[in-house]
């Protein structure tokens, strides 16, 4: 068991992954010799070599084209796109090209690649360098789409998208890359499509992906403290595949279902979980469920006003407290 | 390479590049086309073709002659104007026709339709609708054979109207930096789907002329010779099996049909048509082999040949049935299904 | 009032306002000598000459950049895209360029444009021609998003887009294109952000978009024949801004809510409206909201299979029945 | 022009085409984005730059001669790396600083961030901070100067890396083909983040030596030279202006500090800044005047000048209050407001 940052937990499991196969090649913008802009990526030029371990131009879609050429032809390629919010750039191969190719060609083309993305607001850095764009990707039939919380889900969930053999979308949050967690030794392969349930509780469901997993537990530490309120936590992790039976089974326990998301907020993943939720177990639920999201417009740059946007802790509390008439 | 002579009636044929096996292969692979794709057309007149389709009559020297060029191993990336390239390679006249008429004998069963075919075994690694996509794919696939060192070639077929949209700039650099083992084929046939591309375009010679931004060579080829384009294709491959990187070939040529099933073709100036048919590469090619001291009915015997396996391709496809329900939920996933849930 | 075809009424819409004002310019692929892929701009380029329509080459992000750069500095710009699976390739510009250039200028920048795109499916294209990509959209923070299903309405929204000082995205439906339907004479201008109720009824409130429109329509008589149940059919039109008003009033008067989407299943339109409407009307329902949508695949290209993944009437009305027991 | 003499003391000062008014404006311009940089540098290092930010230190020359040659009524497109070319338009050090530090006196408020300065009322339409957006968006703004006949010219600035996008393509392509009045501006200052871009450039010079692949000149110019530049871009602009299209120029030159604050910069070989200090515009630019016979006080007055705006605008930025919540929610839609729903 080792403490390790959520940034160093990225090249971990990426070199992991190399260390095991050869075929697992890596490239992007500034990866290589720099280490990646959040030096996510330091040491792995100098284990693999620059064979494996490569910079590339400023042409993201070349790089998600290449990669997904080379996952066709049998390697395994992880290319970053720095910013989530560059996807815009690639959009095609993320929405037409990735995740069509295996369907149109009736199972013919195979497509077992990771793009990894440093996703999400909290650095300041405005509209354009803020997103959260995992629902882009949910939106599209085909791709399989991580957003892990931790370090130790960070190594196991990236290895398990590297031997996943369709493409992943695997959202890193920029806002955790400092955060430490411990990390088992050894080699780790978590299961995509698995969410977890991070503390129970029979009052409430309360869902949560990436840097909201952490508020979200904040905000359920004071609602038990404050307010005799036991919310039962759960961090979805993974979009695509859904884990609706552990989802769908703490509502059954708990009957009520309040979602935070950190994307804007029409059309989010809470939105689809919500639906589901309504049309599945509409009967089991004692109040309507309820979404806690940014609001929807472009994110501000300035310190003051971003805090003011996404869900905080205080938000969420209020928001479940309300709502749950104590 | 053959001897101009003043008759250009009798010819040194064992001294010829090319030789006869293989212009023979060229001739066959251009009828097999034509008369595929002639084909098509009728089919979409009996209403028995559905969706899109676009042909490459009059263009079929190029897809030909790359076909026979490639060694099993290569890898062809086409467009939506791929049934001539997929063809080339050698894929069964029945199973294209059976896509373009969205049966069950088709080669994606229906799936995919005519403007993404696709054999892998064939080397065909895809057809793509979208302009310019599959420039950068078509980068990966020769990152894949550079790294494992297997000596193949990527071979990327688009039209002048890509040269435009910048994923062609994004791979073309891409692949000169890391000397990737591809070869970008331009078919200029002079329009886009209905704009005449020097209209749209700053140069003459949309892809050549900007070769060198790539630090490339200049290539022009004329495209309804097959030879011609045979030659440059084998030197291209050769380059790129040598490990000294891309290259990107403009081939000039003309569509003869439409832009698509849907297009009368109302665009072109008077005689233009006329004009480029007086060029058709089959034509042109026959006379070709017909100066190299070839008989008429080896030609005719293989147009013959071709005719009779395309009508019982036909036959095949419509007797076959339409695709199942049942594939409606498969290959979306590598486990074979389509479940985005538990 | 004179018949028009759906695709007729987009070349008199836009001739509508072209006529009206100066500043309004048309462009795209094919659009001007050829008059577009879909014959839907056959006459302007006679009608206003080669300045103000024009042929571009094949860039779209040259297209809808050019586009914003003419908004932001005077000009009232129709682009064109041909397929909105195009969307793609310059999504860069729907996503982070025309919807967040005012905010993040405190209100300097303005971006009044029109995008026109081919949507939907129905033509046998296959998977990279046939999606129907207004959730992409409505996802995004700045955006208008509208879809008209008549030619009526087609003339009066694009007139109102035009005329809107945002950008507004204005999705056609191919399918749709040679729909005939009575359009009054003179000028027609609608309002953007309004739906229509096109059925009354008390049963069940059933919305639907663009191609989906004419099906839940056609659902509706089935019902009411064969089954006795009234549906309101509402054609929600607009999807940003979204009139809730007139959707939550229908639910509370029929207690019940279906959505028909062409979409596929995660994330569309329809997961956020039941999301808005339980939040809001939870106690007002009598039973779940039921999404009817395209499944969550990508699109086959073969007539047969196309045919049975889209909602149809018949699906439509064995949802609804079965959702209401009847 | 000057005359070069050996003692290159004396010169005929009238006879220069650029004159000691301008030449005097060019040295003011690069004194302030460098002042005003080196403040935004100090206060990071104090905590009160917020989020990122890019300087330009040691590329003043650049963005000085552009905004010295552009008239009222053009336009500029710039980067995130984009202080220099808005000051350079004479918007306010203070309104610059404070969007820098997030306060409320800042050009936006705090809602753009230093990435995406802009200036409506100074003709500066904004700073972009995806790589190549601008560049298209630039064409629209140059396709409004020319249908609307007002001889405005639309000029967008980037940077080496930029030339390997997509979006480069396009916009070169389009604005060849239809005449656009914009000036493309890259400043190759040899790195893109943090990587060398001859490492992933096909071609020695990004933009000049793919100019021809739009049908433009080549042109790379001493971007350490505010003569040089300056020059350069009248003469874009005066072909922009009579309708001949428009122009790609390559300006070379060097940043002195990281990419952004976040880089120390440790990839630059040995000495390489050194040499490149040693070009320092700024005093080469001072040499120049001293040379042209303008006495030493002139400047060192400018400097001073200059350095008591920059503290002034500092001190105000600190007293400056931070945005206040009710501005989130405004501006979202042209209504004021962000209402996407009734
Ligand atoms: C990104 C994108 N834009 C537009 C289209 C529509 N489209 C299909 S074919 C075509 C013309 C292509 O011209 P060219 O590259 O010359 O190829 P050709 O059809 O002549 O073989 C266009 C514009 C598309 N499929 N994808
Ligand atoms: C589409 C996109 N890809 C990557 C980035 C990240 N990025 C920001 S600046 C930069 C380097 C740009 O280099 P260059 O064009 O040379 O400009 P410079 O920073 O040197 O002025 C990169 C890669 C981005 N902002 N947008
Ligand atoms: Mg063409
Ligand atoms: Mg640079």
């Amino acid at each position: 068991m080792a403490e390790l940052t959520y940034r160093d937990a990225v090249a971990r499991g990426i070199a992991q992954e190399m260390a095991r196969d050869d075929d697992v090649i890596f490239f992007g913008e500034d990866v290589a010799k720099a280490g990646g802009v959040f030096k996510a990526t330091v040491g792995l030029l100098d284990q693999f070599g620059p064979i494996r371990v490569r910079d590339t131009p400023i042409s993201e879609q070349a790089i998600l084209g290449a990669a997904m050429g080379a996952a066709m032809t049998g390697l395994k390629p992880i290319a970053e796109i720095m910013f989530s919010d560059f996807l815009a750039v690639c959009w095609d191969y993320v929405a037409n090209e990735f995740p069509k190719s295996r369907y149109m060609t009736n199972g013919q083309v195979k497509c077992p690649l990771v793009v990894r993305t440093g996703n999400g607001a909290g650095s300041r850095f405005g509209a354009q360098h803020s997103q959260s764009v995992e629902n882009w990707c949910m939106m599209i039939p085909g791709l399989k789409v991580v957003a892990p919380s931790s370090p130790a889900d960070v190594v196991g969930l990236l290895a398990a998208a590297v031997r996943d053999p369709d493409p992943v979308i695997f959202f890193e949050h920029k806002s955790l890359y400092a955060v430490k967690g411990e990390v088992p030794d050894g080699e780790i392969v978590d299961t995509l499509g698995t969410a977890k349930i991070l503390r129970p509780g029979k009052d409430a469901t309360v869902l949560a992906l990436a840097l909201m997993v952490p508020r979200a537990l904040a905000a359920a530490e004071t609602l038990a403290a404050e307010h005799g309120i036991e919310v039962e936590v759960v961090d979805v992790r993974s979009l695509v595949p859904l884990d609706m039976q552990t989802i769908l089974g703490s509502v059954g326990r708990t009957h009520r279902l309040f979602t935070v998301e950190e994307n804007p907020r029409l059309c989010g993943w809470g939105a689809e979980i919500v639906s589901i939720a309504v049309e599945e177990a509409f009967y089991d639920m004692d109040g309507p469920p309820v979404r806690i999201t940014t609001p929807h417009i472009p994110l501000p740059a300035a310190d003051a006003l971003e805090d003011m946007v996404l869900p905080t802790p205080a938000r969420i509390v209020e928001t479940i407290r309300r709502s749950l008439g104590s | 390479m053959a001897k101009k002579t003043a008759e250009a009636t009798v010819l040194d044929r064992s001294n010829d590049d090319i030789g006869e096996a293989v212009r023979l292969e060229l001739y066959r692979k251009q009828q097999v086309i034509r008369q595929a794709e002639q084909r098509a057309y009728d089919l979409f007149l009996q209403n028995l073709v559905k969706g899109t389709s676009h042909l490459s009559l009059g263009q079929e020297a190029i897809a030909a002659a790359f076909g026979t060029a490639m060694r099993p191993g290569d890898l062809s990336f086409c467009t939506y104007r791929g049934h001539a390239h997929t063809l080339a390679r050698g894929v069964s006249v029945e199973s294209v026709l059976g896509e373009l008429m969205q049966r069950d004998n088709g080669l994606m069963r229906g799936k995919g339709g005519s403007m993404h075919l696709t054999s892998v075994e064939h080397g065909v690694m895809g057809s793509y609708a979208i302009i310019g996509a599959h420039l950068p794919i078509a980068c990966g696939a020769a990152l894949t054979a550079q790294y494992k060192g297997t000596g193949d070639v990527a071979v990327c077929f688009f039209g002048d109207g890509t040269t435009n949209i910048g994923a062609f700039h994004e791979a073309l650099n891409f692949a000169a930096i890391w000397k990737l083992p591809v070869v970008f084929v331009c078919e200029n046939n002079l329009y886009m789907e209905y704009t005449a591309i020097h209209e749209v375009t700053a140069v003459k010679h949309p892809a050549a002329d900007r070769a060198a931004a790539y630090g490339l060579e200049r290539i022009v080829v004329d495209g309804n010779d097959a030879d011609a384009v045979y030659r440059t294709a084998q030197a291209a491959f050769a380059k790129a099996r040598a490990g000294d990187g891309p290259s990107l070939i403009e081939c000039l040529t003309y569509r003869h049909s439409g832009h698509s099933r849907a297009d009368p073709a109302k665009y072109r100036p008077e005689g233009e048509l006329e004009r480029w048919k007086e060029r058709d590469p089959i034509k042109v090619y026959r006379e070709r082999l017909k100066s190299f001291g070839i008989a008429e009915s080896v030609m005719t015997s293989i147009d013959q040949e071709v005719a009779r396996m395309v009508d019982a391709a036909t036959e095949a496809c419509k007797a076959a049935p339409m695709p199942p329900e049942d594939i409606l939920f498969t290959d979306v996933y590598a486990d074979g299904g389509w479940a985005w849930r538990n």
